[in-house]
């Protein structure tokens, strides 16, 4: 089924405009309800088609895991396969996290104190 | 022939930095200008007219080198596609007559602009100007002459509002404007080529276009041409010139006019004779484009022409009359190339050489008329054709320049313009002869027409100007440095006229070589009498034609009278096609506005009747459900009525309850006592039956003792039974934890609503009624409130992408 | 060791950020030199970096020793070491002009907070920008998100908390986005890295094709809220207009790019490209980029305030950029590319003059400019120089950028973005020129406030981006050539 | 608050919880816990000292300059420790290949950085805690008495 992305474009425009520029009012309400529930059928479809959960079979079932499984506790001396992905094999990753906890006492420290 | 002996080979490349020196010397002298001159504005002026005499002498400096071949440099990486200069005799001939002319309005300035108060940005901007004039003539490839236009848009921007008054404003605006939009349609036209052909050299590309269409040939060659048309002042964009030279000083527009519109002219020429034509001159497809974009040129052109001259006739103030004037020879250019291209493989020189060697003779005459208007302006202090008179007495010598300037323009044979016009009006009968056909013999007569006009309006000048009574304004003396440049430029102009052949063979027929034109053309145009008895005949004719339009305006003194206000170039013309267009648009928009607005009407009127019963609806329903709260709350006060009532009762129905307690309380009290006396006894028969109840213990054990075995044997039989019911059990909590799930989904209750009190119904009403109108002024976009699912836009996306495409996907 | 560069590079920024705070009394003088260093140490390291890729090809570095499935690939490559480039270079020199023009807009005691803050961005952007794993994307983008806000919010105004909280709320929303975008290639292809998510998805296509889809939407959706594509641009004007003016060049020339180097590196190395045959994900993103383009453009000409009307203009320019993306070919995404630097160069550079201008004479309403290139030429000649690069005058870079953009749309025989594209350059004439010709010519007001003198500091950032702006508009070469290599269609 | 019962109580508790997620932190290799997890007891234990006692009371014992430190600290030590490895010829934050790893799996001395790494990260999240929530309460504190 081929539909012009011109359409598709103009429809968003459509879009925007009810929702930053209509103003409030029954047709916005009831457009965004139709919205609403559009999306969710959609959001249900996706998830209705995620493989299913702890089946063998799940694409998330490869090397991946098997090695953190099977040789964490020889690979970084962990017994704890969790704390042995999150602060050995991807530890860059915590990192990062300890920076965003930084960053957000930053940034509110900074707004506090700038009064 | 004799001028491929004298210049070099096309083929010949010479590598040389003279032409970078040339292009960025002026610039680097503006700029020193800029820095230092600001402070000491007496000898800036001085400054500036050395560093003209200094670019004069740089350009002269490349003739050397022109006789060894073309002269080239490049710079690769520049700009990523690398900037390239490239000088041949064509490009030359162009920077010979814009330094000539630079140089000779800057040694003027130097004095002339005490008037104007020296503006402090003139010099500096007038030698960017300068380089980057000499840098479109120069340049080897389209994206550098691009380059330098714009740069010349830019800092000519800052000549044009030299005043710094209103109209001056004004007019540098519009003329920004059009230079920046000309720019970018040029800028697309070199997209084009470049995609098409990719490369933008200035070199015969068509081949390499041959592959287009020829409508996109078209709009090519249209963007090319409105681009550079813009600068020229091809009449349907001209509309800026008169406005701009209006509000500028003699100075400025001696520029503009004398050398600047030939940046303009030379792109039209460049595109339309090199690029767009084809390398060889086999008939074909290309070839057919190329005649009948000639053809159209050269008809747009007569336009230019006469449309300016007209124009020209019944201007009142000199700087508009020299604008308009200049439009008019712009035409005689347009109309050369146009016929050159038009004639394409038979006698295309002499279009050709016909237009080049009208740009030069142009600003000859051009910039001397605005040098002479400039002196008039110094001594008269004014520019007003009705206010002028009797000049010609007080002096004698501007009168001289001017009528050898006037006669030049006008094309009277032994000066230079006769050559030119004449070799135009060649190429124009060439044309008929070998096609034929009424408009060709027409575009000739309107040749001469326009010959004749031009004639005309120069006489009306001239006799508005010098002769007549003398004028009131004060005279005061203009020092000789003033009247320098005129000489030059009027020697120029003579040498020219009486000795045609130096010029035409050696200067613009040698620079047919960048071309590839019929060598028999050239040979014809070589050996071309300029004073045999056709030429001659027609100027005459020309002279004659004028006198025939002057005399009766003269006597009728349509030129005495203080022009009306429907006379002016807007009202003319502007004005008149603005309306018909107007009016033509307006028939059609009446006529469409008013079905439209009687559908709306209709409909709207339908519309509003339902509205109307709608609301009338409304208005029942409101009633109604007025009528009914009221009944309700009737209802509601006789529920409290009864309420009251029942109230009454209960406290009856109580005050009798609590008589019947205090009876029953003391019934108790008595009861009490007779359960008291019963006790006793009870107490005694209780010892007696624990006698008899140790007795019975023992038999109890006795048999307890028994029982336990059997309970032994009972329990290890429990134990199994308990496994079983465990496993069970398991399977039926399940059961029971999906069942129990169930409940809780079913038991969930419904939330209570809010009943929105009044004030906030206020609000909300409120807020409906004052819904802005729209004002663009107005966006805030800050008031928006995305409180409410902003996701929900993001989601679009979502929506198109699965629900459309989604199966498509599946069939991959 | 020269391999360790990259990742030592965000490390020194982190402990930078992190050794800020400490910094206290006597050793708070120390803040600024010290932020100053680290920029350019990592400037340096950046200009390194394009020698060392250009000299041995691109380079993946795996942090902690394992290797990519399991552990967190950096991917140096052209592309990378470009935007580290861009990235550093911006960042040091509006950092050089903020160390005067900061203290009028921000409390003394909130520095060393900023400095800290803007070191995590920059660290922040150039660990997208190094990236190779989704996940370590999306931590990089919550950390870029909230220090942007921080720089905003930092300066205590009523317009600049109400602003960076739209700016949070939206971002954090577009942060939601991503991961959900993150979590779902995960969970239909089993890994994190982006080439062997790339080697799975054909496969996954056929089976989860919803999924993908969603996934794909979901980070276009992400990655244009925060870059601030044409309808979802609404929280930039106030953002970057109520901004410090180092934190507005900051945001319009680099935070709401390096999201599009973003998407561009996921649209191209993650997706297939079979995809954009069947799903008009490219059109789309084309089409809203015209809308950005024109749109921007016309409501940046109705602005009065000078900040706001260059923040308008940011969302013309990201428009380029999204064409080029959108067009999807060689030459078209080398402009779009192109024109990430180009506009970095020429945006920061107006944002740091309008900062100039709002310094030395307190105006910030356009038409209050009139003749004040009299009285600051040099801040207003650099300011014309923007404008005219803007506009696309050749000579300067902004006319590189459009000529490939234009000339990849012919490539690919769409003349009407050619059209677009030019006219938009006739409106940015429209609205940037009048200001440069009221600057300079116009008729002069009495100034109202008392003119404060402009420190040498202030300008001389101001002078070097202009003079990059030419200098790149004639010798665009290197960066050219970097790219050429950077894009792999 | 000023109840005495939850004064003794929470006095009693505050050294157990901290105890605890002292104890998660350094197991965090070990059983089921870490840097996060423990980070947020101790400083929720912190948290509960200042609700209990006093806002004051808790700034002495864990002052702001303290907790800013502390708050950097963890930071700068995670960096570094990410650093060691890169001093030691391998990559950034490498472990056992780096020579890092110490004792056998299992031991409470094992695992090599991820000890430290969860050190660091514990002080981060509970100085980030108590950092954020004494910002928080003070600032409505004064807010109140502006008002």
């Amino acid at each position: 089924m081929e539909v012009n992305p011109y359409v598709a474009v103009g429809i968003l425009l459509l879009m925007a405009y009810v929702f930053f520029y209509l103003p409030a009012g029954y047709i916005r309400h009831v457009l965004i309800v139709l919205l609403v529930f559009i999306i969710g059928y959609a959001l249900v479809m996706t998830v209705s088609e995620m493989p299913t959960f702890g089946a063998v079979d799940t694409p998330a079932h490869n090397v991946v895991p098997e090695r953190y499984l099977g040789r964490a506790p020889e690979e970084t001396g962990a017994v704890n396969v969790v704390t042995a992905i999150i602060t050995d094999y991807r530890a860059f990753d915590t990192l990062g996290e300890v920076v965003v906890l930084f960053v957000a006492i930053v940034a509110a420290l900074s707004n506090l104190k700038a009064r | 022939m004799a001028a491929s002996e004298l210049w070099g080979e096309a083929t010949n490349i010479v590598l040389s930095w003279r032409p970078v020196a040339v292009v960025l010397f002026p610039m680097t002298a503006a700029l020193v200008l800029a820095v230092l001159g600001v402070k000491k504005k007496r000898h800036i002026g001085f400054w500036a007219a050395v560093a003209g005499c200094i670019t004069f002498l740089l350009v002269l400096s490349l003739l050397p080198l022109l006789r060894e071949g073309v002269v080239e440099h490049r710079f690769a990486d520049m700009m990523g596609l690398g900037l390239m200069f490239r000088v041949d005799l064509l490009g030359f001939i162009f920077a010979f007559l814009m330094s000539l002319a630079w140089m000779l309005v800057l040694v003027y300035a130097s004095h002339y602009l005490q008037v104007e108060g020296f503006p402090v940005f003139y010099f500096p901007f007038a030698l960017l100007t300068l380089g980057s004039c000499l840098g479109v003539v120069l340049t080897g490839d389209l994206v550098s002459l691009f380059l330098f236009f714009e740069l010349m848009t830019f800092s000519s921007f800052v000549l044009v509002i030299t005043r710094r008054d209103r109209p001056a404003m004004a007019a540098g605006k519009l003329y920004l404007y059009m230079g920046v939009a000309g720019g970018l349609i040029l800028l697309f036209g070199i997209f084009a080529i470049f995609n098409a052909a990719g490369t933008v050299e200035i070199a015969p590309l068509m081949q390499e276009l041959a592959g287009v269409e020829k409508t996109g040939l078209g709009i090519v060659f249209g963007c090319f041409f409105i681009g550079f048309g813009i600068k020229a002042g091809v009449v349907p964009l001209h509309f800026w010139m008169p406005k701009a030279y209006g509000a500028g000083p003699a100075v400025v527009n001696a520029l503009s006019s004398g050398a600047m519109i030939k940046a303009g002219v030379y792109g039209i020429l460049r595109v339309l004779l090199l690029i767009l034509t084809p390398a060889s001159l086999e008939w074909s497809e290309l070839y057919s484009f190329a005649l009948s974009s000639g053809y159209w040129v050269m008809w747009i052109g007569l336009l230019t022409m006469v449309a300016g001259a007209l124009l020209a006739l019944f201007q009142g103030h000199i700087m508009r009359l020299l604008a308009f004037s200049s439009i008019s020879q712009v035409g005689y250019m347009i109309t050369g190339l146009g016929a050159a291209a038009y004639l394409l493989g038979a006698e295309e020189a002499m279009g050709y050489s016909g237009a080049v060697l009208h740009a030069f003779n142009h600003t000859l005459y051009k910039t001397a008329f605005f040098l002479i208007a400039g002196i008039i302006f110094y001594r008269a202090g004014t520019l007003e054709l009705g206010k002028l008179g009797g000049l010609a007495k007080k002096m004698p010598l501007l009168t001289a320049f001017f009528v050898l300037a006037a006669l030049g323009i006008a094309g009277v044979p032994g000066l230079n313009g006769y050559i030119s016009k004449t070799l135009v009006h060649d190429a124009l009968l060439e044309a008929y002869k070998l096609y034929g056909g009424w408009d060709i013999y027409l575009a000739e007569k309107i040749f001469v027409a326009g010959s004749a006009l031009t004639l005309c309006y120069y006489l009306k000048f001239f006799q508005k100007a010098f002769l007549g009574e003398e004028t009131r304004a004060r005279i005061r003396s203009a020092p000789w440095l003033l009247y320098a440049p005129l000489f030059v430029l009027g020697l120029f102009m003579l040498v020219v006229g009486l000795q045609p052949g130096f010029f035409v063979e050696d200067f613009v027929l040698a620079s047919t070589y960048a071309f590839t034109f019929e060598p028999y053309g050239i040979e014809h145009v070589a050996r071309l009498d300029f004073f045999s008895y056709q030429p001659l005949a027609a100027a005459l004719t020309v002279i004659i034609t004028a006198v025939a339009i002057y005399v009766p305006l003269y006597r009728w003194k349509l030129f005495d009278r203080e022009l009306p206000a429907w006379f002016s170039v807007e009202s003319m013309l502007m004005l008149p096609a603005a309306r018909l267009f107007y009016q033509i648009l307006c028939r059609m928009g009446v006529t469409l506005d008013h079905s439209v607005n009687r559908l709306y009407f209709g409909v709207g009127g339908k519309f509003l009747k339902f509205c109307r019963y709608v609301g009338s609806f409304d208005s029942n329903l409101d009633s109604f459900f007025e009528q009914s709260s009221r009944k309700v709350y009737r209802l509601m006060e006789r529920s409290r009525e009864l309420d009251d009532a029942l109230n009454e009762a209960y406290e009856k129905t109580g005050s009798t309850a609590r008589d019947f307690a205090d009876r029953s309380s003391r019934l108790d009290g008595a009861l009490n006592r007779a359960y008291e006396s019963t006790g006793r006894a009870a107490r005694g028969l209780a010892d007696r039956t624990a006698h008899f109840d140790k007795a019975l213990d023992k038999t109890y054990a006795a048999t307890g003792r028994a029982a336990r075995n059997l309970a032994e044997k009972t329990t290890r039989f429990d134990r199994a039974l308990d496994k079983t019911y465990e496993s069970s059990s398991k399977t039926a909590q399940k059961l029971a934890g999906k069942t129990l799930r169930l409940e809780r989904v079913e038991v969930k209750e419904p939330a209570p609503t809010a009943a929105p009190d009044g004030r906030e119904k206020a609000e909300a009403g409120d807020r409906k009624g004052r819904r802005p109108a729209f004002n663009p002024l107005e966006w805030n976009i800050k008031n928006i409130n995305f409180d409410q699912l902003l996701m929900v836009l993001m989601l679009g996306i979502v929506i198109f992408i699965l629900f459309y495409y989604g199966r498509a996907l599946v069939d991959l | 060791m020269s391999l360790h560069l990259p990742v030592i590079s965000i490390a020194l920024l982190l402990l930078a950020s992190f050794v800020m705070p400490l910094l206290r009394r006597g050793a708070r003088a120390a803040a600024l030199p010290f932020t100053l260093s680290v920029l350019g140490a990592v400037f340096t390291v950046s200009l390194y970096l394009i020698y060392l890729v250009e000299s041995r090809g691109a380079f993946s570095y795996h942090v902690g020793g394992w290797p990519p499935p399991w552990g967190v690939e950096l991917y140096i490559d052209h592309l990378a070491v470009y935007m580290m480039m861009v990235l550093s270079s911006i960042c040091l020199v509006v950092m050089v002009y903020g160390a005067r023009d900061l203290y009028h807009e921000i409390r003394a005691e909130v520095m060393s907070w900023y400095y800290t803050l803007y070191l995590l961005l920059l660290a922040s952007m150039i660990g997208i920008a190094l990236t190779n794993d989704l996940f370590t994307l999306f931590v990089f983008l919550e950390i870029s998100t909230i220090s942007a806000c921080g720089i905003i919010s930092i300066k205590k105004d009523r317009e600049c908390i109400e602003a960076s909280f739209k700016y949070l709320i939206l971002s954090v929303l577009g942060s939601g986005c991503v991961l959900l975008g993150v979590a779902m290639i995960y969970m239909i292809t089993g890994y994190l890295n982006y080439d062997f998510v790339a080697q799975e998805l054909p496969q996954a296509i056929a089976e989860y094709p919803y999924n993908i889809l969603m996934a794909l939407s979901l980070f276009i959706v992400g990655f244009s809220v925060k870059s601030a594509l044409f309808p979802l641009h609404i929280w930039l004007p106030d953002a970057h207009s109520s901004a410090p003016s180092p934190s507005s060049a900051v945001l319009s020339g680099l935070v709401i790019k390096i999201y599009a180097a973003a998407i561009l590196r996921l649209l191209f190395r993650v997706f297939p490209a079979e995809l954009f045959e069947v799903v008009p994900v490219l059109d789309i993103l084309l089409f809203l980029s015209v809308l950005a383009v024109m749109a921007g453009s016309i409501f940046a000409m109705v602005q009065e305030d000078i900040k706001r009307m260059l923040a308008y203009s940011s969302i013309a320019q990201i428009g380029f950029v999204f064409m080029g993306i959108g067009l999807f070919g060689n030459r078209a995404l080398l402009g779009g590319l192109v024109h990430i630097f180009n506009h970095a160069l020429m945006k920061s550079m107006l944002f740091l003059a309008a900062g100039l201008i709002i310094y030395a004479a307190g105006i910030r309403n356009i038409r209050d400019l009139r003749g004040i290139g009299v009285r600051m030429p040099l801040t207003m000649g650099a300011f014309a120089i923007g404008a005219f690069s803007m506009v696309g005058i050749p000579g300067t870079n902004g006319f590189i950028s459009k000529w490939h953009l234009a000339l990849g749309a012919l490539d690919l025989g769409r003349p009407f973005f050619v059209a677009i594209i030019l006219l938009s350059s006739l409106l940015n004439g429209i609205y940037y020129l009048p200001i440069v010709i009221n600057a300079f010519f116009g008729v002069k007001i009495e100034p109202r406030s008392e003119h404060r003198d402009v420190p040498g500091m202030m300008l001389v950032p101001v002078l070097i981006l202009a003079a990059g702006v030419i200098f790149f508009g004639f010798y665009p070469g290197p960066i050219l050539a970097l790219l050429e290599q950077a894009i792999v269609l | 608050m000023k109840d005495i019962v939850i004064r003794t109580v929470c006095r009693v508790i505050v050294p157990f919880v901290q105890v605890y997620g002292l104890y998660v932190i350094f197991h965090g290799h070990l059983s089921p816990g870490g840097g996060f997890a423990g980070g947020a007891i101790l400083g929720s234990s912190m948290v509960l000292f200042a609700l209990s006692f006093h806002l004051e009371a808790g700034a002495q014992k864990l002052g702001h300059e303290t907790s800013s430190y502390l708050e950097s600290g963890g930071g700068i030590w995670y960096i570094l420790i990410g650093l060691l490895g890169l001093a030691l010829g391998s990559n950034f934050l490498t472990n056992r290949a780096a020579g890092l790893g110490f004792g056998l799996p299992g031991q409470l001395f094992s695992g090599g950085m991820i000890f430290l790494l969860s050190l660091g990260i514990g002080v981060k999240v509970a100085s980030t805690m108590f950092t954020l929530f004494y910002n928080l309460s003070e600032e409505e504190g004064s807010g109140g008495d502006h008002q």
